[in-house]
């Protein structure tokens, strides 16, 4: 046990990898094995991480659970892991989610071996970002994440799959590409890439000094926007955010998931964990501009998202929408750092992150759910099958209302945290946003309406189109995603208290 | 000229000559037992460098066994013992002039050695060559490893012998 | 039990009903409803016993009953949440529990909504038509909704909302039990969401609130910010109170508190449905019958003037706001009641005059007149759910003869096809008789009278000319359209043979419609101005004494004036006679003078926000949004990049690769070494000796040349 | 004495006929007796080799033995391979055997 109790962190984030591994040992053409051994391989981080969550001390300050391994002595760059209030909030998103996306792809029957290994692949890539706090070890991540997911979408997507896997990864690797060439110049500057000595160094740099021929503020002004670029990408801001509707309606259902639950708030993440430690006096200089674009995202988000009559792109640019909220309120945050508006502001973007998890990958989950029997995602193919599928339609309804925003469910207290936080130090911007809010109840009910309500497409109701109702697989892999939904919605303090304590030390 | 010397070239004469009509003779069984003469030529010569085991084993190995391995080879392929071409090729002229050119080539090094009139100093007393080259033989820091690997060598020629003249018939 | 304990409970058997009947029992109608009801009732106990201990404690105003835990963790602090009975919130819990279990028990009467049940009828069918039989013919009817049970989750989970609302000592907790509302009204309100009408109305109802909830989250929001708390108790100090007042917000000269006042106003105005947020109420009527009773009367627009009663020392601090509420009151409470005028259909004729009502007791809270809002909500409230709740029941016996005729042509709720149906329906004629009159505001004997009055007498007594004025006549309009509907509904001979079978309903139903006018003639009599003429003082004023304690300074009645009596008088007398005297011998919509298409089309809102606001919108989404900027300019600026890199790449493997590369170092290597190999080959003659000569050959060579170079 | 250039002129010489029978002679046995003379050649050279050097230094007479010991397999080896070639091809005339050409 002992040896568990100190590799906590690295048992989660590799355990993924090394079952994936062990999956090649498998004998060929047993779906039904992968499958299980995949799920079972992914409970695993799950309840290690749970583990960690309850043993986790929100009020101490700096990293837990910190380990330390040689990985590139020459260069000063170690595999450091570590976890505070803000990451294990994530990482508890990633293993939530990992398990339920493999359980949601047991319908998938075409090359199954290599899905679920990449799955697993995919969980210790995004693993590895929430625990990296070596800039290094960040971006190797960063970088792993990625393959996995183009290849999901690239081979398991539906029609335009090409195009999508294709856009998608060229975005994030235009992004990376400045994300890494900044990381190298730290580490070049500082000759180590661990964040907890760079986050002194760098603030503490002389501001006189010159780097590489310039001066110390536009060289950080550089990196700033090399960093910055590359998370607003991913999560994405407005407007980079063209890749987000392609890859998330290409992919398979369980992609898509992960996808929108997870991989977008690597971005977020980002922000939070390099940028605003970082670069506290750019982002406050460039707060107005990400303010604005964070706006723009919300409020056109929400416009395109009502605009759609593919389903699943529908929920896409929810995405968008709702992301635009994370960066509003980190925007404000970086504003004003220290006061409790951005302590709100950031609370409210963090809860955001988590309940945009569960909320989006029920989303999309559910639209796959439906996309499995009927094979179209047409909004206007659809229409009154509230009577044949009552129970997947309550569901629906519920987690759309989530992802509305309904008070009692857990997107109101995150809205509500942003747009509190934001209000007094972007009063104008917060404003606008709310026609962004407004027009999320517009599409969400756009959804409802076209797929649920109005009169029966008889298509569906007879023969062998005849439209059946959601399993019971499928019900588990929902119902925990509602029960959070509605437990952070009725009584967020045992999240908020952990994210709180982390914001009001980190920040 | 001292009376070794004489013995010297009198038996290095005839080794060369019987080594000559090794080559030349047309008649493959002479030929084999030309060499027969020559190897005993060498085994003289052994005797008189003091190397009295080699010279055993050059008379009990090569000509006992390796000289009459031969004789039975070329009576097994006896045919072309009535060969009445010629037993020598079309470029035997380019032969003749490469050996030349060796001996000429080796020659001309030697003569550009300093070592080449050294004498041999006297085996001092009590040396038994052959005891000497016995423990060598088998002792661990000499070469008792050249020596297993070379048992190896014959073990494998053995079998490999064997296997590429075992008629499947 | 303590009392903070039991105010807890109370919300939680409607929500408990809720998860019940959607999880466990929503196989079972008998036992969903049973849930449903018994939750109610449970409520209702609650709410009864809270309502009886705060009688009895002495100045509740500044020690009500109150509890709050810790909920939204903010930096150093929490967000408390908790629970808080004041005067204002007794007395509102009291009207809600009331109605709330009265529309219940009706809901169960309204079984299957009273259409018949059908063999087809079974759950998971679709609802788009079922045969059935009955009164001896084959009827084929407008589905019956097969899942009866959730109907009643529903309900229950929107009077957990209204609980929460009321019992919420802070602005988040109101909002979430108004959004709840705000959820139920929409699964309500499309509860035959088949049809596409009723699913229109659903999203544009949550749609129209929606405008007014973003603009109150920015108030609840901005006062947050500004205060640091969103509790009540803490919000009405003295001290905040007067900071707000001064600090300016820097819009349009607003004080803090007129603009935080202002935000929350326009989120009443979505929801109570005030000009010009109030065109989705009437299309709520989509919905079934208890529904509308439970919209429009007890809970969801009556949740509106209670935020705005609610906040009224916020609202109160800021004159400019003060008038723009009022002026949007008054303005509403006539706008609507001409539309009233017009309708034909029984329910929308009530949803107008819900409309208009309620801009009255908005018109109250504008000029000040806190006590005689919240009598006139809470008067409303039950004459308007007895209204709403009689409607239906005419509507029941009208489908009752539709169906014995096998006519469908034949709208149910249209009055000109009723008539004549005070003897069908004795019961319904005389509770709705009570609830008209209320309306109307008939003097002495009922409640709406008292109410109206004392709203009437405020708005002369503090010198609001216009208002008054405009109230009056919004009054005067409300008799006559209530004469109107009695009229055509009940009085005279049954116009079609559907109203002729008409009959009355059961038990069920008509139970709460008797408890309702009871509260709809007695409830007037315990806010009696002391001064009145006669009936002054006979009994205490008591709502006077009671919900004015709620607020720090209690307000002054005001003196007594016989202008405002007998304008009262006046409208509402002169109102009733003059629509019996119009509608008695009006036998179709033809002989109805005031069949104004500008009013009929209710002054083409609809219409006009179609072209403002809707259609704008769907083209600034699909077409500006989604494919210009999304599609067009920003896939398009990407998708430059695709031809440029493929020139690039494609030139240099053009004029470099192919030739340089490929042709030149690729196979031209192998083309030189192929010429060579063709030559070499003449030597590999697979002669052993040759080889060996070769090999001496160079041999030699090297060696000679080796020595020729590094040993000379 | 003999000097040791003697020697190491009657090994060339040897060697020099040695070489010339293994690429002129025609009969593959023939010229598997070429290199036999060969062998000798550098076994006399060994031989001289030792005893002209230090004679305690057993390395000549030892690679000598060793020499023989190749010689052996080498005859044996190829003698099998000769009769092998006999059998399936009727011939030993090594111009003939010239399969492995271009």
């Amino acid at each position: 046990m002992n040896f568990i109790d100190t590799h906590l962190l690295s048992l989660i984030l590799f355990f993924p990898a090394l079952a994936a591994l062990a999956m090649l040992f498998l004998p060929r053409d047993k779906n039904k094995l992968f499958r299980w051994f995949a799920f079972s391989a992914s409970l695993i981080p799950l309840i290690l991480s749970l583990v960690v969550w309850f043993r986790f001390q929100p009020s101490q300050p700096g990293f837990q659970f910190e380990e330390t391994y040689v990985w590139y002595e020459a260069i000063g760059s170690s595999l450091h892991l570590g976890v505070d209030g803000l990451s294990i909030t994530m990482v508890l998103l990633t293993t939530l989610l990992t398990p339920l996306a493999i359980l949601a792809s047991f319908g998938i029957s075409d090359k199954v071996k290599a899905f679920m290994i990449l799955f697993l692949f995919l969980e210790t890539g995004m693993l590895g970002v929430f625990m990296a706090l070596d800039l290094l070890i960040f971006f190797v991540f960063w970088e792993v994440g990625l393959v996995p997911m183009y290849f999901i979408i690239n081979q398991w997507g539906s029609e335009n799959r090409n195009y999508a896997s294709l856009k998608f990864m060229i975005y994030t690797m235009g992004g990376s590409l400045g994300l890494l060439l900044a990381i190298q110049m730290l580490g070049v500057l500082f000759g180590t890439y661990d964040l907890v000595t760079l986050y002194q160094h760098w603030n503490t740099l002389d501001p006189s000094a010159m780097l590489f021929g310039m001066s110390v503020f536009q060289v950080k002004q550089i990196a700033f926007w090399a960093f910055a670029i590359a998370f607003a990408i991913k999560v994405p801001v407005w407007p980079f955010h063209t890749w987000l509707p392609d890859a998330h309606t290409e992919a398979p259902t369980a992609g898509s998931m992960l996808l929108a639950g997870v991989l977008l708030k690597l971005g977020a993440y980002g922000f939070l964990r390099l940028i605003l430690p970082l670069y506290p006096l750019e982002a406050k200089i460039f707060a107005g501009a990400l303010a604005l674009l964070a706006t723009a995202a919300i409020v056109f988000g929400a416009f395109a998202s009502f605009a759609q009559t593919d389903f699943k792109r529908l929920v896409a640019y929810s995405s968008v929408n709702h992301m635009g909220f994370v960066v509003l309120g980190i925007a404000a945050a970086a504003l004003a750092s220290g006061t409790n508006d951005a302590t709100i502001a950031l609370n409210g973007a963090i809860l955001q992150m988590f309940n945009h998890g569960l909320s989006a990958a029920g989303m999309f989950f559910l639209v796959g759910v439906i996309y499995e029997r009927t094979h179209t995602r047409n909004l206007e193919e659809f229409g009154g099958l509230f009577p044949l599928v009552p129970i997947y339609g309550g569901i629906l309804i519920f987690t759309s209302m989530a992802s509305l925003g309904l008070p009692g469910l857990n997107g109101f207290i995150s809205e509500f945290l942003v747009v509190r936080g934001t209000w007094p130090i972007l009063t104008a911007y917060t404003a606008i946003s709310m026609l962004g809010l407004l027009f999320t109840g517009a599409y969400i009910l756009k959804g409802i309406k076209k797929v649920l309500h109005g009169p029966l497409n008889e298509h569906w109701a007879h023969g062998e189109h005849k439209l059946t109702e959601i399993n019971a697989r499928e019900i588990l892999i929902m119902a925990p995603l509602m029960l959070l939904i509605l437990w952070i919605g009725i009584y967020p303090a045992w999240i908020l208290d952990v994210i709180n304590k982390a914001v009001v030390m980190l920040f | 000229m001292t009376g070794e010397q004489i013995i010297f070239l009198l038996v290095a004469l005839f080794t060369l000559g019987s080594g000559l009509m090794v080559v030349t003779t047309g008649n493959l069984i002479h030929a084999a037992l030309w060499l027969v003469s020559t190897l005993f030529g060498v085994a003289v010569v052994f005797a008189i460098l003091n190397a009295g085991f080699l010279a055993v084993v050059q008379v009990v190995v090569y000509i006992g066994a390796i000289a009459i391995l031969f004789i039975f080879a070329v009576m097994l392929t006896r045919k072309d013992m009535r060969d009445q071409g010629p037993q020598v090729n079309k470029n035997w002229w380019i032969g003749a002039l490469l050996s030349v050119l060796t001996f000429g080539g080796l020659y001309f090094l030697l003569q550009g050695w300093n070592g080449l009139s050294r004498t041999a100093a006297d085996i001092p007393s009590g040396f038994d060559a052959v005891a000497e080259l016995g423990t060598a033989l088998v002792s661990p820091d000499a070469y008792v490893l050249p020596f297993e690997v070379a048992s190896v060598l014959l073990v494998a020629a053995l079998v490999g012998a064997v296997y590429v003249a075992f008629n499947r018939k | 039990m303590s009392i903070e304990l039991l105010i807890w409970l109370i919300p939680l058997p409607p929500a408990l009903a809720f998860f019940l009947i959607v999880l466990f029992t929503n196989r079972s109608k008998a036992l969903s409803h049973t849930v449903a009801v018994g939750a109610a009732l449970l409520s209702w106990l609650g709410s009864m016993i809270v309502f009886m201990r705060a009688l009895r404690v002495e100045h509740l105003g500044e020690h009500p009953f109150e509890s709050s835990v810790n909920w939204l963790a903010t930096g150093d602090t929490w967000l408390k949440v908790g629970v808080l009975v004041d005067p204002l919130t007794a007395a509102t819990l009291f009207f809600v529990a009331w109605t709330v279990l009265m529309i219940f028990i009706y809901s169960v009467g309204y079984h299957n909504y009273g259409q018949p049940e059908g063999e087809h009828d079974h759950a998971g069918l679709p609802p788009h038509g079922a045969t059935v039989e009955a009164h001896g013919h084959q009827h084929t009817v407008p589905s019956v909704e097969p899942i009866y049970s959730r109907f009643f989750a529903f309900i229950g989970l929107f009077a957990f909302g209204m609980f929460i609302l009321v019992l919420s000592d802070n602005l988040l907790t109101l909002f979430v039990g108004w959004e709840i509302m705000g959820l139920c009204s929409y699964l309500l309100i499309g509860f035959w969401y088949a049809k596409t009408s009723a699913r229109d109305a659903a999203v544009k109802a949550f749609m129209t609130t929606r405008v007014g909830d973003v603009f109150m989250l920015l108030g609840i929001v901005y006062l947050y910010s500004v205060t640091g708390t969103l509790s009540f108790r803490e919000i009405f100090t003295e001290d905040i109170l007067q900071t707000l007042a001064k600090v300016p917000s820097g819009f349009l000269g607003f004080s803090a508190a007129g603009l935080i006042g202002l935000l929350l106003f326009i989120g009443t105005v979505g929801k109570s449905a005030q000009f010009p947020l109030h065109v989705w109420l009437p299309d709520a009527m989509e919905g079934p019958t208890p529904v509308s009773a439970m919209i429009h009367a007890a809970t969801m627009v009556s949740a509106g003037v209670y935020a705005v009663i609610r906040m009224f020392p916020l609202l109160s601090l800021d004159p400019l706001t003060m008038t723009i509420i009022s002026f949007i009151g008054a303005f509403t409470a006539l706008f609507a009641a001409t539309i009233a005028v017009a309708q034909n259909d029984i329910k929308r004729v009530l949803a107008y005059s819900t409309i208009s009502q309620l801009g009255y007791m908005i018109a109250a809270l504008g000029i000040g007149a806190y006590v005689a809002a919240v009598f006139h909500l809470i008067t409303h409230a039950f004459f308007k759910a007895l209204l709403f709740l009689g409607s239906g029941s005419v509507i029941h016996g009208m489908e009752h003869g539709v169906l014995h005729t096998g006519n469908h042509e034949v709208d149910p709720q249209d009055m000109f096809n009723m008539g004549g149906l005070r003897k069908k329906m004795p019961i319904t004629f005389w509770t709705f008789l009570i609830g008209g009159f209320a309306l109307s505001g008939f003097p002495l004997v009922t409640a709406g009278f008292w109410s109206k009055d004392e709203i009437l007498a405020d708005a002369f007594g503090h010198g609001h000319w216009w208002v008054f004025g405009t109230l009056a006549i919004a009054a005067f309009l409300t008799a006559f359209y209530t004469m109107r509907q009695i009229t055509l509904t009940f009085l005279g001979e049954p116009r079609t043979k559907e109203a002729e079978h008409a009959q009355e309903t059961p038990w069920t139903m008509t139970l709460p419609l008797m408890i309702l006018s009871v509260f709809a003639i007695g409830y007037g009599w315990v806010g009696i101005p002391e001064h009145f003429p006669i009936l002054g003082g006979l009994v205490p004023n008591w709502i006077h004494e009671f919900v004015g304690g709620t607020l720090a300074e209690h307000p002054e009645s005001v003196a007594f004036n016989w202008i405002p009596l007998l304008t009262s008088l006046a409208v509402a007398l002169g109102g009733l006679i003059f629509g019996w005297l119009v509608y008695r011998n009006v036998q179709t919509p033809a002989e109805d003078n005031f069949q104004i298409p500008l009013l009929k089309n209710k002054y083409y809102f609809d219409e006009l926000y179609d072209f403002l606001f809707v259609k704008p919108a769907y083209w600034f989404a699909e077409t500006f949004v989604y494919k210009w900027m999304d599609k067009g300019l920003i896939d398009g600026i990407l998708h430059v990049f695709d031809p440029i890199t493929n020139g690039i790449g494609s030139f240099i493997r053009k004029y470099f690769d192919l030739p340089v590369i490929n042709q030149f170092f690729g196979d031209g290597s192998a083309e030189v070494t192929y010429w060579f190999g063709g030559k070499l080959r003449a030597i590999q003659t697979g002669r052993i000796q040759q080889y060996l000569m070769y090999a001496l050959l160079a041999f030699i060579a090297i060696g000679a040349a080796l020595y020729y170079f590094l040993l000379t | 004495m003999v000097p040791l250039s003697w020697y190491l002129i009657l090994a060339a010489a040897l060697f020099s006929i040695g070489l010339f029978g293994a690429l002129s002679r025609r009969n593959a046995v023939a010229i598997l007796l070429g290199i036999e003379l060969m062998l000798n050649a550098v076994n006399i050279n060994l031989a001289a080799f030792w005893r002209y050097g230090n004679v305690m230094d057993m390395a000549g007479q030892v690679f000598a033995i060793i020499v023989f010991a190749v010689a052996a397999a080498e005859v044996a080896v190829g003698l099998a391979l000769v009769i092998s070639v006999y059998r399936k091809r009727n011939t030993v005339i090594a111009d003939e055997i010239d399969l492995m050409k271009f």
